[in-house]
């Protein structure tokens, strides 16, 4: 597949994903909360607009170049994330062969935008939650590499379409059934979502994104909402067979594989309670890392 | 892209490096410093793997082992720094001058 | 030349540059960054060089890193946020001149020397032959960085642990004077303090007058979390 | 039973006794006693017993103990005389450092039994040793004088001088049979034997008190008379005529050994009568017979009657003893022992009459012991020759004159003391004179004879004529002493005489021959020593004194300029290379990287 054809495909489904993305977060909050669900389809769009149309603040000697390119940054993982989704057998927009090893590092790329963009502001809460972040975002990478790396044993390869292409007889998750819990963990993370929003949380007024107004946050938004996207395709293709299934053509099972992934991390999201970071970090250190230890135990005892 | 082109590069990463390390003050800037050299030699050693020696594997091993030594020396380094801290509140290198004692 | 000729050129262009601009900006994270940038750069050439397994892994430690790094920044050091114009450097003349020898001689090196040429096959399974390697007949050496890597997170999580064997590591302390052996300048630890904050300490009072700088960041989750790990479980962060 | 218990009871008895005796005469005289006592008894037991000793002392050496019948006679009669003489030491002798004289007595008779015992040369050579050594200590007793230990050691070279012909003979023996066993002697031929022979023979005479060594026995004097009394009877001067008896079956094969014997032994008794009768201090005249009896001794061993010369030794030691006891009593209460100032008769009239006993035994006047001894000496003297025989008749008028003179001027009739000896002190006296009386009983015919039968001696076959001869002279002899005893008491105090009586000058020869070269001899030694040897050095030292000043003088710019000019360039060098020592660790790596940039210049330019 060439980039030509590619690339604007790619975008197209991103677009559509975003769209999804920021709906279904819309619709799934208001139904826990209680609320009528309503317009949720459009409500987002709505926002966007609303937002770019408001005020926009600055603060004391930012960084300007990184606080206007953070997003940036973010969204760009996101499109590389993407990239490395096959949507057919041997067709994705990177062909690389360890494109796992790429995944990990945007994800750890992710890290350090996230902290560009609580810093460049020059201002206390951004740089908490940036601050937080990393402390959390760190190890919770750990966890992504063990998860990914116990996903490739079968296929014996750190390319995502070998990863596909190895799991036509059982899917990762059944094979794995650690892998997805802890992989949605760490989308969670890259997304900044739920139980792992340590930057733009509201216990501290947003967050990286306190001083984001207009344009800035509906950018910023949106790349999260593209990061999402990224990830749960990647969780789709890692542990639920990408493109695999019958009947229908291969890119739209992986969408729907990706939509459900989407559904349950948003799920997440707006069930499960955050923690202090103190304990959250004894989480990660003494509880999920071990697990992603066993689940790669399983996953070399399976491959023998 | 020719090995000379990859390796004059390094040679820049590396003399950059060099002059990092000897002019910095400040612990962590040194740190770069001795970073950018490790950088110029992992991509010297990339470009002679693929160049020259027709993808030997020990070539890849050699920059597996230069990025091990990246880690340690960062983490040790870090290390340091924060014991130097706690003990002197420093963080410049002149502040040390035990050693002329 | 082609497009790969070109990106090359871009990527070293650009990975020199940002390695230049690191030593000339003023905020040390945007140093830090620089650094990775420089990094980045590295590892995508290395991509180009068909190192794709090391070329990724370049970028994905480096990031690591340097986020590491970056931490420690807004920690110890002054200027973080690159406020102030800020210029560092000690026998600055000297070391220029020895970063410029250096590269002169290596160049000069490079091109008195005829390199051989032996590209890698494009069909060549490089990823098998690196796995092949390091669990094969190199085994031993890996498994001996691995072991030279758990020494140096414990060695990293002892050198940096407050809790020393004699007490606090920080007993006693006293910071640097203005001038050589003069009075300590700038607050001095309390004894036994709380854990993990080195932050709010009204800087080092201006470092032989090398420009004014504000106080370093609170909330040290000191040790590095990422990379070294192990000392997470206190991570005291709060600031 | 082992013939070693013998020696060694009073040995270690003596031992003990001087190291932790009793300062008490009569705890001493009874522990003394009961200690000689038991030693007599042993003796008696092993003789009946036919007791041998053997003690493997490793690398081929042994010491053995064997008895034949003479030295069985001999080992009785040693404790036998040993102990009145020591109890009368313990009884009489003075009170400061009487436990170590009794304790060094019985250690001296342990040698004496030891060397009698002994049945190789090397087993008598410890004993020949031991009872040199205490015989230097017993002469020197009483070392607070200082001519004492000086006696003692005269007394001790000269014997030791003599005992060099011992080991010599030892030597000798054990490098030619490779054994010291006397037995193993008879084996020996040519020079070897003649080593041997006159080895023994020159430590004998030494050991005996012969011409020319003499003058030792003088010097003894200087002893308490129970140690003279211990050492002329029993002990030392014992020794030296019995080993020539001892041995006289294995050396008197040696050509010429049995003259030789026999002219010093004839030599010797008629020197040492001549010197006894010239002599005025009543000891020494004791001394001078003792000499001439042993010389008769050596005669009938020279003559190759030993057994005889054995008897005689018996007879002399129990005649002799009681004669020494008496005139130290006399000296003690005289204060003096010249014998013109004497004349106890009438204060100590039992010791006088002990005194008389033994005198008469030693002037050989029938019916005593010794007069039957001293007959049979001269009928081997007889068989020897005529001339021999004439010698040794005026040897025996010699004795009676000197008897007779020392019992007349010691214990004739002088002026009366209230007070006599104790009891306890004249004890040892009258019991050794009761058994020269019992001695007596050699006259009879079947005692003799038997005695020698048992004994297996050969008594010697002699004339009447010379029987009658040697009575008459010596009655004559007799006559002659008491005519000088009334005439002249204070012969030999002063002029020719009183030479003559000092052995006839033989220690002024002894003096010039011997003491005085050899004192010459380490003078001019130490001279040259000086003036040569010394004078080397001496040279050595005043050049290197002129080396030392001259080196200090010019040699000192550049001794020490060098090593202080290269200090100061050092310290120089050094303060330079500290300012390289900056603490600065950007310093460090810049010096770094210079070092390795040359090292790799210096690869590069090596390539």
């Amino acid at each position: 597949m060439s980039l030509i054809v590619g690339l604007p495909a790619l975008l197209a489904l991103l677009l559509i994903g975003l769209w999804a993305a920021a709906a279904l977060d819309t619709a799934i909050g208001r139904l826990i909360v209680g609320r009528p669900v309503g317009m949720a389809a459009t409500d987002p769009l709505r926002a966007v607009v609303a937002d770019y149309l408001r005020q926009r603040t600055d603060t004391e000697a930012p960084d300007h170049l990184n606080w206007l390119l953070a997003p940036g940054y973010y969204f760009l993982l996101a499109v590389v994330g993407l990239a490395l989704v096959p949507f057919a057998p041997d067709q994705s927009l990177i062909a690389l062969d360890t494109s796992v090893v790429l995944w990990g590092a945007a994800e750890a790329v992710v890290v350090v935008a996230v902290f560009l963009h609580g810093w460049s502001p020059n201002a206390p809460f951004p740089l908490i939650g940036a601050y937080r972040y990393v402390a959390i975002g760190l190890p919770v990478m750990l966890l992504s590499m063990f998860v990914l790396i116990a996903a490739s044993i079968p296929a014996q390869s750190l390319d995502l379409r070998a990863v596909v292409e190895s799991q036509r007889g059982l899917w990762n998750v059944i094979r794995q059934p650690l892998g997805l819990p802890l992989f949605l963990a760490v989308v969670m993370s890259l997304t900044l979502r739920g139980p792992f929003d340590y930057a733009d949380s509201a216990d501290l007024a947003g967050g990286t994104s306190a001083e984001d107004g207009g344009p800035r946050w509906i950018a910023w938004q949106t790349a999260r909402a593209a990061m999402l996207v990224a990830a749960c395709a990647i969780a789709a293709t890692a542990f639920l067979g990408g493109y695999l299934g019958p009947v229908l053509p291969g890119w739209l099972w992986l969408s729907l594989k990706t939509l459900a992934v989407m559904v349950a991390v948003v799920l997440l999201t707006h069930l499960v309670p955050r923690m202090p970071v103190a304990q959250m970090l004894t989480l990660i250190w003494i509880v999920l890392l071990p697990i992603a230890f066993l689940d790669l135990l399983i996953a070399g005892l399976g491959a023998l | 892209m020719t090995l000379s082109a990859i390796l004059i590069v390094s040679a820049a990463l590396f003399g950059i490096g060099l002059y990092g390390a000897l002019s910095q003050k400040s612990f962590v800037m040194l740190m770069m410093g001795l970073e950018l050299m490790l950088n110029g030699s992992l991509l010297a050693t990339m470009g002679f793997w693929s160049l020259a020696l027709g993808g030997a594997p020990k070539g890849q091993l050699l920059a597996i082992i230069i990025m091990a030594v990246m880690a340690i020396e960062l983490a040790i380094g870090f290390a340091l720094i924060v014991a130097v801290y706690r003990k002197r509140q420093a963080d410049v290198t002149e502040a040390l001058e035990t050693l002329a004692r | 030349m082609t497009m790969t000729d070109v990106a090359f050129y871009l990527l070293s262009g650009f990975a020199i540059w940002t390695g230049w601009r690191v030593f000339r900006v003023d905020s040390m994270i945007r140093a830090t960054f620089l650094l990775l940038l420089s990094f980045t750069s590295v590892g995508l050439i290395g991509l180009l060089l068909s190192a794709s397994y090391l070329g990724a892994a370049t970028i994905f430690m480096m990031a690591v890193e340097m986020m590491v790094m970056g931490l420690f920044m807004v920690m110890f050091m002054m200027n973080p946020a690159g406020l102030n114009p800020m210029m560092m450097v000690h026998q600055h003349r000297l070391s220029i001149v020895a970063g410029l020898l250096i590269f002169a001689a290596m160049t000069g090196a490079v091109l008195l020397t005829p390199l051989p040429s032996d590209p890698v096959a494009a069909d060549r399974p490089v990823l098998r032959d690196l796995g092949i390697e390091l669990l094969g007949d190199s085994m031993l050496i890996f498994e001996t960085a691995g072991v030279t890597l758990l020494a140096t997170m414990l060695g990293a999580v002892v050198l940096s642990s407050r809790r020393g064997r004699f007490g606090p590591t920080d007993a006693g302390s006293v910071p640097p004077g203005l001038s050589a052996g003069g009075p300590p300048a700038g607050r001095q630890p309390k004894g036994g303090g709380s854990h993990g904050g080195h932050g709010g300490h009204g800087g080092h009072g201006g470092q032989g007058g090398k420009g004014a700088h504000d106080g370093h960041g609170g909330g040290g989750s000191h040790g590095g979390h990422g990379k070294n790990g192990g000392d997470g479980n206190h991570g005291g962060h709060g600031g | 039973m082992t013939l070693w218990l013998v020696p060694l009871l009073p040995m270690l008895a003596g031992i003990a006794i001087a190291a932790f005796g009793p300062q008490s005469r009569r705890a001493l005289a009874a522990i003394s006693g009961g200690v000689l006592a038991a030693t007599l008894i042993l003796a008696v037991l092993a003789v009946a017993g036919g007791w041998t000793g053997a003690l493997d002392w490793g690398g081929g050496i042994a010491l053995t103990a064997r008895l034949v019948p003479l030295s069985a006679l001999i080992l009785v009669m040693v404790p036998a005389v040993a102990l009145p003489v020591t109890v009368h030491a313990a009884l009489h002798e003075a009170q400061r450092g009487l436990p170590r004289l009794v304790g060094l007595m019985l250690l001296f008779t342990g040698g004496m039994v030891l060397v009698v015992a002994a049945a190789d040369l090397l087993t008598l050579l410890i004993g020949w040793e031991l009872i040199g050594a205490c015989s230097w200590a017993l002469i020197g007793h009483d070392w607070r004088d200082r001519d004492n230990p000086a006696s003692g050691l005269y007394a001790f070279v000269m014997t030791r001088f003599g005992d060099l012909g011992l080991f010599l003979a030892a030597m000798a023996a054990f490098g030619a049979t490779g054994s010291f066993a006397y037995d193993a002697l008879g084996g020996l031929q040519g020079p070897v034997l003649l080593i041997v022979a006159y080895g023994v023979l020159l430590s004998a005479a030494s050991k005996a008190g012969q011409v020319p060594f003499s003058p030792w026995l003088f010097r003894a004097m200087a002893g308490p008379s129970s140690v003279s009394a211990l050492l002329h009877a029993a002990t030392l001067v014992a020794a030296g005529a019995y080993i020539l008896a001892r041995l006289h079956p294995v050396l008197s094969a040696a050509t010429g050994w049995s003259v030789t014997v026999l002219s010093v032994g004839l030599a010797t008794a008629l020197a040492g009568g001549i010197v006894a009768v010239l002599q005025n201090h009543a000891k020494r005249l004791l001394a001078g017979s003792t000499s001439a009896q042993l010389g008769l001794m050596f005669v009938a061993t020279g003559s190759g009657y030993p057994g005889v010369a054995a008897l005689h030794l018996v007879a002399h030691a129990f005649y002799k003893a009681p004669l020494f006891l008496a005139a130290g009593l006399a000296g003690d209460r005289a204060g003096t022992y010249a014998l013109d100032r004497l004349r106890l008769g009438r204060v100590m009239p039992l010791v006088a009459g002990a005194a008389a006993v033994a005198a008469l035994a030693l002037a050989a006047i029938p019916p005593l012991g010794g007069a039957w001894t001293k007959e049979e000496i001269l009928k081997a003297a007889e068989a020897a020759g005529p001339w021999v025989a004439f010698g040794v008749v005026a040897a025996g008028a010699m004795s009676a004159a000197y008897a007779t003179r020392f019992l007349l001027l010691a214990f004739g009739i002088g002026k009366a003391d209230d007070e006599s000896p104790a009891w306890p002190e004249i004890v040892g006296p009258l019991a050794l004179s009761a058994v020269t009386l019992i001695l007596s009983a050699l006259w009879l015919g079947p005692v003799s004879g038997d005695l020698a039968a048992l004994l297996g001696i050969a008594l010697p076959e002699g004339s009447r004529f010379w029987l009658a001869l040697s009575l008459l002279v010596v009655a004559l002899g007799g006559a002659s002493g008491v005519y000088l005893s009334r005439e002249s008491p204070d012969l030999g105090t002063a002029g020719t005489a009183a030479a003559a009586a000092d052995w006839l000058g033989l220690p002024t020869l002894v003096f010039r021959a011997v003491v005085q070269p050899f004192e010459r001899l380490a003078t001019s030694a130490a001279s040259l020593d000086t003036r040569a040897v010394d004078g080397g050095i001496r040279a050595t030292v005043t050049l290197m004194e002129w080396a030392a000043r001259t080196s200090q003088r010019f040699g000192e710019a550049a001794t020490d300029g060098l090593p202080e000019g290269t200090a100061r360039l050092t310290s120089l060098a050094g303060r330079d290379l500290r300012r390289l020592q900056t603490g600065m660790s950007h310093h460090y790596y810049a010096y770094l990287v210079g070092g390795l940039a040359l090292i790799i210049v210096f690869l590069a330019l090596g390539a």
